[in-house]
């Protein structure tokens, strides 16, 4: 699997991406400044990482979804490639219209940094697919604006199309809220576009325990388990 | 005109000053002279102190004089790392001065070339109640985190002290570490004749004019009339600038660089000249300004922020331009690098400034104040130690302190800083000490930031010798060796006698630890004149400890007790109640002598320290410090989610040995198969069988108390606006 | 020429604006029991170089729609400062 | 009587505004080339209860001094809307 991650002023995880795909896989990644205008030859995943693009400035993600590179990013899209949009990327994604929704400032009005749980609601899509149904996954978070919002009647069309991948929930898989740590409606972390193949998520793979410690020292290996799914994905390993 | 003490002079500076130009200096000459000779940037009064603190070493490879200190970390890399305060600015404005103190410090370390990884923040906040408390912390808070989290180099521990000396007078200390290569290291005494003079990063305004000479006072009523010394930060230009900086420096293209802080343009490149033994050409009307009709003294000053000065050949300028004009920053060429010592400013062809470099950077006279020791015997006086008489007293104190706000949980401040980004964050906020992996050769990195201003304003020596013996003992008990420190002096005004004298017996304590321990005082900073009407500070030395872990890693977590493990407490049973948090929230006053710094019993405690986290013989440690042993162990049985029960009953035990402090001591959890290795390895040091860990209570002989009590008690938030989720 | 375009972003009704409620709940604390509701957006001052007034509104407006407003969750006005004082 | 208020708060003068300059170099990349200066202030609605509309306004000006405005960076101007279209 080839991916290229790119690069926009401000952003701040794109080299946390870049290691944890060297320790899950051991492939090196592309970075992609903003202002290219196409994508490496035979991406196979884009990923946008987190940060503060263009300093949040305005809002989260805005003015990185004008960027010359996001042409590039729709079209592999709109040919089935995949995306991945992580925190600030996530936030990119929806205010470049990839994804529906917005992200608003968290309910406590404060940046949120902590370890986080979340559920899989769907193991259908390309990058989910080496996790079982309700599992509970350890992803950290670090956002300010993670409160995920739809105005209602879309909300309930998004719920139908089945487009919520990851929903916050407590290690037993309640997801109420009490386990919601942002406000987020329907505690949704997580959401992929009607097709599938362009996801976002507040919370960071990266950032998971066994990205930091390796496998070996017993930690989840969660984060290790989300990219290689997608590398096995993207491989043709998993039936597509 | 103005006058040398608009300048902020004394009058003996200012005949020094004529007296070395055989004239009179113009206005802009006296401006800069005035603030480059402020204490905040001459440390003047400070520097005959400083320069008793040990800074050699083997590892030391920078130390003061740079822009901050670096020690070997191993295999070719080291670790750069200083603390710096921004007090005054965070009183005036709390958001905008915290964020400005995280935005300076990580530029210092850039300055080195090296990788900024990790930042600490050390607060001291007034009494909870004060009407202005909480709008101080709050905002201190928010623009530690604004600033950090955007910039994104983690927020990875602190310290957080509450006392109602710092009420009007609240205190951000700032730290952060980075990692450069040995052939990486820039340095600043390098510039050769010839090079060009480049200022890269922000445009040059109005903001922050002598804010060097606003931290050089007195904070008073009219600090809110000095509101145009508030800079303002912005982390986006500043993440930038660190990538820009770190590409530059990765294709060699800098000779010199240099952080604007205080006096920015001036102070940058004055010490550049001073430090490399040239003269300086900089032609003002070259800078890129941000407002219109600014005056040479205003540049000459301004600090605004997310600017760096660098010395770069010629033939690289072109090179460095495109990276710059790629990272969106301006760059301008603003002068020159020149044979001998002539500091000179032109401004559009005219010679403004001429002054020697030396003069500026070296020549300012030294300010000796009279010193003179207050009396401290009379509140030695032995305090009775009060005693539980019952087992509700126990209990009580207990909840109390955990409760207290410099005890309680920091979760409400350290949930806000972005604590991973960068994925080397082993061990972040929360735990007594911070443990980053160095990705580059292996290697880890414990920090502890530790400060006692109780003890010091008790006993300055025996005050500052502990600040700064707890740090190296929290990251002994994780398994590292302290290999360097650096210090941030936040004291009140050193012309009265007895501030002086506190100020130097505390420096004194810093120095016989760093001396004793082999920890080098690599890097610091001075913050002086902390006082208002209403008071003084506490005498308030914050010392970052930095240890080194060596591949094959071998460490010990704290707070990962396992059921059944049994507990040990290492060190002396006896300590002190005075100056510790006993005091303060049960009797609401300090008083009696701390314990005397004991090098010996430090050095054995550290040596087999380490050697309990080399074999790996216990699961978790955690050294005694705010709170004593029932502090610990209630911190222990919180984290590690179960409780305890232990062989000590308050009936029996008074309560400075349940909560007294001082020395080195430390509670270890040893696992069954462990017990044998581990009490042969601490064989001749104090060592005590206390109890075993499981159960849902923490039960000190017949005193049982809940976890869920226990954990109500710590997890109260000082700051509580509803805000909490 | 140039042109003062005022600019004011604020959240749709029905999208909830956390901080107005948060903004509410310390002022009614701090004793501004009077106040019963705050909602908070942006006020953005374009200065546009342009020929005549019209062209310069036209081009604020395709600046709110291209980046300065997510029409999601966000509506604005946009007026020429000068005009109605604003 | 409600009364609705709006509060324009902006930096002052000489305040670096982060904000504005990020979203002008934007702007001009994206082809808007004729815009000269951004500069991003808040804006705040109010609503208060009170029998004048003077006693309103003086209500407003305190909650700014109190707790809208940063002083130290902000200026502000309120208004009563209706009043001026604000
Ligand atoms: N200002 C702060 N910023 C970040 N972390 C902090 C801050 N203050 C305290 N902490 C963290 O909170 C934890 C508790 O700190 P402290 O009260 O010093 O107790 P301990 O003795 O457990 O270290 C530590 O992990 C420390 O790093
Ligand atoms: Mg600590």
């Amino acid at each position: 699997m080839q991916a290229s991650i790119i690069v926009f002023p401000g952003s701040n995880c794109d080299r946390d991406v870049g290691h944890g795909l060297r320790s899950a896989l051991g492939t090196e990644a592309d970075f992609v400044w903003h202002t290219q205008t196409e994508l490496p030859p035979g991406t196979d995943l884009v990923v946008l990482p987190g940060g503060f693009s263009y300093g949040d400035y305005l809002r989260c993600g805005a003015m990185a979804a004008r960027s010359p590179i996001m042409g590039a990013v729709s079209r592999h899209a709109a040919s089935g490639g995949l995306v991945l949009g992580i925190c600030n990327g996530f936030q990119v994604l929806t205010e470049s219209r990839l994804l529906p929704g917005a992200l608003l400032a968290n309910r406590t009005l404060r940046f949120i940094c902590r370890p986080c749980t979340i559920r899989v609601e769907r193991t259908d899509t390309p990058f989910t697919r080496t996790f079982r149904e309700k599992q509970i996954l350890h992803f950290p978070i670090a956002h300010y604006e993670g409160l995920y919002f739809l105005p209602g009647n879309e909300l309930l069309a998004l719920e139908k199309r089945r487009q919520v991948v990851f929903r916050y929930a407590s290690t037993d898989g309640v997801a109420d809220d009490s386990s919601n740590p942002n406000g987020a409606l329907n505690n949704i972390a997580g959401i992929v576009n009607e097709r599938g193949n362009v996801l976002g998520l507040m919370p960071h793979p990266e950032r998971a325990r066994d990205m930091l410690l390796g496998d070996a020292s017993g930690a989840h290996a969660d984060g290790t388990d989300f990219w290689k799914g997608i590398r096995d994905w993207a491989d043709g390993r998993l039936g597509q | 005109m103005i006058d040398y003490k608009q300048a902020g002079m004394r009058r003996s500076e200012y005949e020094t000053t004529v007296r070395a130009l055989g004239r009179e200096p113009n206005e802009t000459e006296l401006r800069i002279l005035g603030v480059m000779w402020s204490e905040h940037c001459s440390y003047k009064s400070t520097k005959p102190l400083l320069r008793t603190l040990p800074n050699k070493g083997e590892r030391v490879w920078a130390g003061p004089g740079e822009n901050a200190g670096i020690v070997d970390i191993g295999n070719g890399y080291g670790a750069a790392f200083k603390a710096e305060s921004h007090n005054h600015p965070s009183a005036v404005a709390p958001y905008q001065g915290a964020a400005t103190g995280v935005g300076g410090i990580i530029r210092d370390i850039i300055a080195l070339g090296a990788r900024p990884i990790a930042s600490m923040d050390g607060l001291f906040f007034g009494d909870p109640s004060h009407p202005r408390t909480q709008s101080l912390s709050s905002g201190i808070v928010s623009g530690v985190a604004g600033y950090g989290n955007a910039v994104g180099v983690p927020t990875v521990g602190g310290k957080t002290l509450y006392d109602p000396s710092y009420s009007e007078n609240p205190l951000l200390n700032a730290l952060c570490l980075g990692i450069v290569r040995r052939e990486d290291v820039i340095s600043s005494k390098t510039a050769q004749p010839g090079q060009l003079v480049v200022i890269l990063g922000s445009k040059t305004g109005r903001d922050g004019i002598a804010g060097a000479a606003f931290a050089s006072v007195e904070l008073s009523e009219d600090s809110k009339a000095s509101r145009p010394s508030i800079q303002i930060g912005d982390p986006f230009i500043e993440k930038l600038l660190t990538e820009a900086c770190l590409e530059l420096r990765d294709k060699g293209l800098i000779v010199c660089m240099q952080d604007m802080g205080a006096a920015g343009i001036t102070s940058s490149s004055s010490e550049i000249a001073a430090k490399s033994g040239v003269g300086m050409r900089i032609d003002f009307d070259k800078v890129p300004l941000r407002a219109e009709g600014m005056q040479p003294w205003e540049i000459a000053l301004s600090e605004s922020q997310e600017r760096m000065l660098l010395i770069v050949q010629p033939e690289d300028y072109e090179k460095m331009a495109a990276i710059a004009e790629r990272w969106g920053l301006d760059c301008a060429i603003i002068g020159e690098v020149t044979e001998g010592d002539r500091y000179v400013i032109n401004w559009f062809g005219e010679e403004i400034v001429s002054l020697p470099a030396s003069l500026i950077v070296d020549d300012c006279p030294e300010a000796s104040w009279a010193s003179r020791s207050p009396d401290y015997e009379s509140a030695w006086t032995p305090r009775e130690p009060s005693r539980s008489r019952d087992s509700s007293d126990m209990r009580d104190t207990l909840l109390r302190l955990l409760r207290s706000p410099s005890l309680a949980d920091k979760s409400w401040i350290y949930d806000q800083y972005d604590s991973m980004v960068q994925t080397n964050t082993i061990v972040g906020p929360g735990a007594p000490v911070s443990l980053l992996r160095i990705r580059e050769n292996g290697n880890m990195i414990a920090i502890a930031l530790e400060s006692d201003p109780w003890k010091c304003s008790l006993d300055p020596f025996r005050g500052g010798a502990e600040s700064f013996a707890a740090g190296v003992r929290a990251v002994a008990a994780a398994g590292a060796v302290a290999i360097g420190a650096t210090d941030c002096l936040n004291f009140p005004s050193p012309e009265k006698p007895e501030q002086f004298f506190e100020l130097s017996e505390v420096v004194r304590g810093i120095a016989a630890c760093g001396t004793e321990l082999q920890c080098p005082v690599v890097s610091g900073n001075v913050s002086l004149y902390n006082e208002s009407a209403s008071g003084r500070i506490l005498p308030t030395p914050v010392i970052g400890v930095v240890g080194l872990i060596e591949a094959p890693l071998s460490w010990i977590p704290s707070g990962n007790w396992k059921p059944g493990d049994r507990l040990y407490l290492v060190g002396k049973r006896e300590s002190s109640l005075a100056g510790s948090h006993y005091q303060n929230v049960i009797d609401g006053k300090v008083s009696g002598r701390p314990m005397p710094f004991d090098p010996e019993m430090e050095r054995s405690f550290g040596k087999l320290a380490h050697v309990t986290a080399r074999k790996k013989l216990a699961q978790s440690a955690r050294v005694l410090a705010g709170g004593g042993l029932a502090v610990a162990l209630a911190k222990e049985a919180l984290a590690s989610g179960m409780g305890a029960s232990l062989e000590i009953d308050p009936s029996t035990n008074d309560d400075v040995a349940l909560f007294g402090e001082g020395g080195p001591r430390a509670c270890y959890a040893v696992s069954e198969q462990d017990v044998a290795a581990f009490e042969e390895t601490w064989r001749g040091f104090p060592c005590s069988y206390i109890g075993a860990a499981g159960g849902e209570s923490l039960r000190f002989g017949s005193v049982s108390l809940p976890l869920d009590e226990l954990r109500d008690a710590h997890s109260s938030v000082p700051e509580n606006n509803g805000r909490r989720d | 020429m140039i042109h003062h375009v005022t600019v004011l972003v604020f959240l749709k009704e029905g999208v909830l604006d956390t901080q107005g409620k948060a903004v509410l709940s310390v002022l009614l604390h701090a004793g501004h029991s009077d106040v019963r509701d705050v909602r908070i957006g942006k006020y953005i001052q374009l200065q546009i170089e342009s020929p005549t007034r019209e062209e310069a509104l036209k081009q604020a407006n395709a600046m709110c729609e291209d980046l300065l407003v997510n029409s999601i969750i966000e509506e604005y006005t946009v007026k020429l400062r000068g005009e109605e004082d604003a």
